[in-house]
């Protein structure tokens, strides 16, 4: 059964890397390709939430936060160097007189990619670590994480002069010199964002199979019999909890680069709560799925709001329910258990062509 | 009138009891005697109906339950003291004893039970989660008792209690099966009491019904030897 | 609302597929032209928060493009409405510009509500070389080479209101908005203009954008005790500030109170009661007493129902629609450029009277009223600016 | 500052307070007492809010001498409307998550998109107005300077009588005595003979019920639009956790506290900062005391 998850998961990443990397770039205009790339930004997050969700029984309704510090901090950095040496456009109409000096550090590219890896990393370990030796449950934990990431929200909103408020952080065309908007980076970009993704996923499932992942599994379904064995529970969780972090980050760093723009509409109670159905869509147990579940999701919401702008929302709310409801470990789940049946058939298949035979 | 036969019962992937087949007549006092881990508690669990029947039929005076949910069981006349007590802890004592009146709402409790009971009389007004293993256990029964059962289940009430009251418990038990006609079947791991309580006794060994003996019956210690080992 | 027609529905299925399937280069033909007929991009909030604004807006151009399609087309070609849903979020707005521009290939877009969304929509439009119209009020700070602005942008109504309001009815403002860029600008304006005018400022506040409970606020207002107060508050936020600022007494009997943001459409919302005697500062009102007007909410209302009232935004969007087809046909081509080109100085007579595009800014010169709303969700028009004001998107302080 | 603005700012802050309350107490009781996370409670609020409006209209067309009182019967039918549906909807749908918390959530979320959508497609994205009674307009002045709000006394008064009855049913009902059994020992309270599920369709209802009547008394102060309630979800869930899951005495409390020093702050300085400032002394507090500010003392078995 092991195995055959294993091979499913091999032949699903087989199929993504044919799908993303070859069919995807030559059947689709460069404008789709680009919109494609928006949900794969999505998919480093639902790859967090795999681990965290699926794997940790930690349920995070605040991955937009981690998102929205990758974000943010990208946007930063792009948008100081489309306006230098002026002030950044918004801060001028928010009477703002001098650049903050927590965004001075951000002329640097160096500095900002370190920034997107090591903040979400620090904040979401000391945060997680001192609630997880709280032994705060599963569900308080989605309460607090979705509270924060209404906070964040708020605070990126209400802080008008320093972060572009309802706005957000906009217009900016160039990183390094390097013009981001036309169709060749837009391509480049989306082809280092495939393979970041792959090495990612690839890095997860290993994370997974590893020591780790077992004890990682054992605190999920009994946490207090792995502490009385002398694991520092809430030290394994926390871990996962920033692993999940840095990779939603790193998502919401590539996704200013793809869409343009960063707001706290990206960040906040809505779109964290949508980025755990990407993981739930794609199977909460399957690093692959998670990438296949962003984009279905991704999709359907592209093509059902073209066709159907008035009740698209219907189909986005049936599916969180459908999914719930029929199929909680996704379509990955409902993937090997099909495989799994024709394993068990194939063996009986050729007993029985064998005693045809004789 | 309680009838179980050839129940069959998973807990998780596990088959725990197997093929159990027992009867509790009127008036009668069972005992199932087992170590622990031997799968009395998941017995009695199915028996109420807390834990689902993979095979097998529960029947009460004719009446099959083992389908029916839990409160439906109650309705018709059995009435259940689990393992641990699990009285309500937040609801006072009047509260908890009245959460079993369900067949028969009552706003009051009925008198006599704190005639069996005096200390619950007291205590009334207490919060059930702050009374002593000894009451609670009395509380439990004092709730089932309410429910005016046909038969009456209990899981283990002797585990956790002092010995003086463990000794009242018995007396309890025995006067109230004598004064209020009711069938008891209980499980236990302390012979002196179910010597006490019960007439016919059921010996449980992983998940099987391995032997029965009746009270008076010669090698009736040789259950104390078994507990033992 | 809005029914997409089955025709459209399969129309647009097709040239997806066909834009799918071919490579750009191939689709090298004049902008947004097939035949006879011409796509025109409709890009606007069907869902979300804008919602509420915007829906009636697509209903105005479509009603614009229904008038002109009747009359014959725009030069001779029938205009063909590519409608998409924003759904009120930034990257949804720039995706479906995306999927108009190029899938599409729309000769223009109409479009976008917030600030938010138009800077959102923006790089899209500059890429694909395309161009956009955009109906809505806003806080100015920008000319971008690809968009055209149709609606007043922040000066032109600021000083306007607050000029009356000093003149007519006190000295005394308290500044109240909700925490975004357009009232923060807007009090940057009037700021300065209520100085310039011998005023002074008592108060100045922001509320959280959605915020519905603004009753330490109001107790604010009154511990200040001023005059006017300049509202900028938006959205549902409006409907619980008006009520809650009637229900403590303030009603416009006591309290001369002006919004720049409350048209018609928002009086509905906010409920005729709560909104009578306060006062709205616009370039239209529905009540404006001219036959082109009374056309346009006659064929407002025999297209949409009688109950149909009609704001600011949706005839700017409305005039859009118009402003485009004239550019096309003065420069006799539907390439956005040369509608571009042909779009400075151009003037049309709209519902609002004349509006004139600036022949450098890309904004429009009109005319601006202060109207006190009445019983009826109507507005009295109580002033109007005498001349055309001139739009000054980056205003000297 | 003038002792009539401090009167007008404690006045704002009790009302505050009921408002909260109002709006936490259904959640309190779905999720407190039951352990069920509906993220479609604010929906359900404003399935409350769109039934006053419909009554509103019933009786501007129909009985428009009765005007001054039909928020009665809009409340009466808010309650009416949202506690049937939450009973069919704990019947087809909540029942089947009972031990699944977090997929309870998030199919309440997809739930709550649908609500959303519905609205839309049937009342149109615009808001709706509901008229308010002309005895409910306007301010009471007890002495110059200090105006009360009607409608904020009406709803103080209001939220205290349904609190009341909510402490009645809970405390001294049979119902109570159930849906308290229950939430202590699910299987245990079967044992003893109590119709569980039909005292968790019960319980969904009246908490659903109550979020009715919260939508319909909300229209007397704010706008009613597709999403409004997506504004309240938060709020309520942020005030039942900080008071303590289960302990109804602790919403209360909380809710007073949070009130009390939102309007506190939002008076000194501005409505983000009050809230960013209480957001964040909440998720402190409950870093200390995970279970909740007033959590009951004895604990569970």
């Amino acid at each position: 059964m092991k195995d055959l998850r294993t091979a499913s998961e091999i032949s699903t990443y087989i199929l993504l890397a044919v799908l993303l990397l070859v069919i995807l770039p030559l059947g689709l205009d460069a404008y789709r390709l680009n919109i494609v790339s928006k949900y794969l930004a999505l998919a480093f997050v639902a790859i967090g939430i795999v681990l965290t969700w699926g794997y940790g029984g930690i349920l995070s309704l605040g991955q937009g936060i981690f998102f929205g510090i990758g974000g943010y901090l990208m946007a930063m950095f792009l948008k100081l160097e489309a306006s230098a040496p002026e002030l950044p456009d918004f801060m001028v109409w928010s009477s703002v007189e001098a650049l903050p000096a927590w965004w001075v550090p951000y002329h640097s590219f160096a500095f900002t990619i370190v920034s997107i890896l090591i903040l979400p990393a620090v904040l979401s370990f000391i945060f997680s670590y001192a609630i997880f030796r709280k032994r705060v449950s599963g569900v308080y934990f989605a309460i607090v994480t979705l509270s924060l990431a209404l906070t964040l929200a708020t605070i990126l909103t209400g802080a008008q002069g320093q972060t572009g408020g309802f706005n957000g952080i906009t217009d900016f065309n160039t990183l390094m010199g390097i013009d981001i908007i036309s169709d060749e980076s837009k391509f480049v970009l989306y082809v280092i964002q495939v393979l970041m993704l792959f090495a990612v996923g690839a890095l997860v499932s290993l994370m997974i199979r590893s020591r780790f992942g077992k004890v990682l599994i054992a605190i999920r379904d009994r946490e207090d019999r792995v502490r009385f064995s002398g694991y520092d529970t809430a030290m394994f969780k926390a871990f996962a909890f920033m692993v999940a972090a840095v990779l939603s980050s790193i998502g919401g760093a590539l996704y200013t680069l793809q869409v343009g723009l960063i707001a706290p509409s990206v960040v906040g109670v809505m779109s964290s709560v949508e980025m755990v159905i990407y993981a739930a869509v794609g199977g909460r147990l399957s690093v692959p799925g998670a990438i296949v579940g962003s984009l279905l999701v991704g999709f359907a919401r592209s093509y059902l709001s073209e066709y159907f702008p008035e009740s698209w929302l219907f189909f986005l709310g049936g599916l969180f329910i459908v999914v719930v409801m029929v199929i909680p470990n996704g379509l990955s789940d409902l993937v090997d258990r099909l495989l799994a049946r024709i394993a068990a058939l194939w063996p009986a298949a050729r007993k029985a062509e064998r005693s045809m035979a004789q | 009138m309680l009838q179980v036969n050839a129940l069959n019962v998973f807990y998780g992937e596990s088959h725990t009891i197997r093929d159990v087949s027992l009867t509790v007549g009127a008036h009668e006092a069972v005992a199932v005697m087992g170590r622990n881990g031997m799968g009395k508690t998941t017995l009695f669990k199915a028996i109420i109906g807390m834990l689902p029947v993979r095979s097998g039929e529960i029947v009460l005076d004719g009446v099959a339950l083992h389908n029916q949910p839990s409160y439906r069981r109650v309705a018709a006349g059995l009435a259940f003291v689990p393992q641990g007590r699990m009285v309500f802890p937040l609801l006072t004592v009047k509260e908890n004893i009245l959460t079993g009146t369900e067949n028969n709402p009552q706003r009051e409790v009925p008198a006599y039970i704190y005639d069996y009971f005096p200390v619950l009389g007291e205590m009334e007004k207490r919060k059930g989660g702050n009374l002593s293993g000894g009451q609670q256990q009395m509380l439990a029964i004092a709730r089932a008792l309410v429910a005016e059962p046909k038969v009456l289940v209990l899981d283990e009430p002797t585990e956790g209690i002092q010995p003086s009251i463990i000794k009242e418990l018995a007396r309890t038990l025995v006067a109230l099966r004598r004064d209020r006609g009711i069938s008891i079947l209980v499980s236990e791991q302390v012979l002196s009491f179910a010597l006490e309580v019960a007439d016919r006794f059921l010996v449980i060994d992983r998940g099987r019904i391995v032997d029965e003996k009746r009270r008076d019956d010669a090698g009736i210690e040789d259950i104390r030897e078994f507990l033992k080992v | 609302m809005i029914r997409i027609t089955r025709r459209h529905l399969m129309q647009s299925t097709a040239a997806g597929a066909a834009a799918v399937m071919m490579p750009s280069v191939l689709r090298a033909q004049p902008k947004g032209v097939d035949g006879n007929s011409v796509r025109l991009g409709i890009l606007h909030s069907l869902t979300g928060t804008f919602a509420i604004a915007e829906a009636s807006m697509v209903d105005a151009e479509k009603l614009a493009i229904d008038e002109i399609n009747a009359a014959g087309g725009v030069m001779g070609h029938k205009i063909v409405p590519y409608i998409e849903d924003g759904a009120s979020e930034a990257p949804v707005f720039a995706e479906k510009a995306k999927v108009l521009l190029r899938r599409d290939n729309v000769a223009a877009i109409i479009g976008c509500y917030s600030s938010a969304l138009r800077k959102a929509v923006l790089p899209a439009v500059n890429q694909a070389k395309g161009l956009l119209y955009y109906p809505t009020y806003y806080e100015g700070q920008e000319i971008d080479k690809r968009c055209l602005y149709t609606s007043q942008e922040v000066t032109q109504s600021v000083i306007a209101a607050v000029t009356w309001m000093a003149k007519e009815k006190g000295k005394k403002f308290f500044l109240i908005g909700s925490n975004y860029i357009y009232p923060v600008t807007c009090n940057k304006i009037a700021k300065p203009t209520i100085a310039k005018l011998g005023g002074t400022v008592v108060g100045e506040e922001y509320v959280p954008l959605g915020h519905t409970e603004f009753s330490s606020i109001i107790n604010k207002i009154k511990a200040a005790n001023p005059d006017c107060i300049y509202s900028t508050v938006v959205g549902g936020s409006n409907v619980a500030f008006f009520k809650q600022l009637r229900a403590a007494g303030l009603d416009g009997s006591k309290i001369t109170l002006l919004s720049t943001v409350v048209s018609e459409n928002e009086i509905e919302g906010i409920g005729r009661d709560n909104a009578v005697g306060y006062y709205a500062c616009m370039g239209y009102f529905q009540s404006i007493d001219s036959p082109i007007n009374k056309k346009f909410v006659k064929a407002i209302k025999d297209k949409y129902g009688a109950n149909r009232v009609v704001g600011d935004p949706m005839q700017c969007g409305y005039n859009s629609v118009y402003l485009w087809k004239n550019a096309v046909e003065k420069a006799k081509s539907f390439a956005p450029d040369d509608v571009l080109k042909a779009s400075a100085g151009l003037e049309i007579e709209a519902p609002e009277g004349t509006v004139r595009f600036d022949k450098e800014n890309h904004h429009v010169w009109k005319k601006v009223r202060v109207g006190r709303a009445l019983e009826d969700g109507q507005f009295e028009i109580v002033h109007e600016t005498a001349d055309l004001v001139q739009p000054d998107p980056f205003p000297k302080l | 500052m003038g002792i009539d603005i401090i009167i007008m700012q404690a006045f704002s802050g009790l009302s505050l307070f009921t408002i909260l309350l109002l709006m936490a107490l259904g959640l309190a009781i779905v999720f407190g007492l039951m352990g069920v996370i509906n993220m479609a409670h604010g929906e359900l609020m404003a399935l409350g809010a769109y039934v006053t409006y419909l009554v509103a209209l019933f009786f501007e067309r129909n009985l428009p001498s009765l005007m001054g009182i039909y928020i009665f019967f809009a409340i009466f039918c808010a309650f009416a409307a949202t506690f049937v549906f939450g009973y069919v909807l704990e019947r087809s749908f909540i029942r089947f998550f009972y031990n699944r918390p977090l997929d309870t959530l998030l199919a309440t979320w997809g739930l709550s998109l649908v609500l959303q959508q519905f609205y839309r497609s049937t009342f149109g994205a615009q808001e709706v107005s509901v008229p308010l009674a002309s005895w409910l307009s306007g301010a009471w002045e007890p002495v110059a300077g200090i105006q009360l709000p009607l409608n904020r006394m009406f709803i103080i008064g209001l939220t205290m009588v349904v609190g009341l009855c909510v402490y009645l049913m809970l405390f001294k009902s049979r119902w109570g005595l159930r849906v308290r059994a229950v939430t202590q020992n699910r299987p245990m309270s079967a044992a003893v003979g109590i119709n569980t599920d039909r005292v968790d369709a019960l319980t969904f209802a009246v908490g659903s019920g109550l979020a009715g009547i919260a939508g319909s008394v909300f229209t007397m102060l704010g706008s009613t639009n597709p999403g409004t309630g997506q504004l309240y979800i938060v709020d309520s869930f942020i005030v039942v956790v900080f008071g303590g899951v289960s302990s109804l005495l602790g919403t209360a409390l909380s809710a007073f506290a949070i009130a009390e020093s939102q309007t506190a702050i939002e008076y000194f300085a501005t409505g983000t900062v009050a809230k960013v400032t209480i957001l964040l002394f909440v998720i402190v507090m409950l870093y200390f005391r995970p279970q909740g500010l007033f959590a009951p003392k004895v604990r569970g078995a």
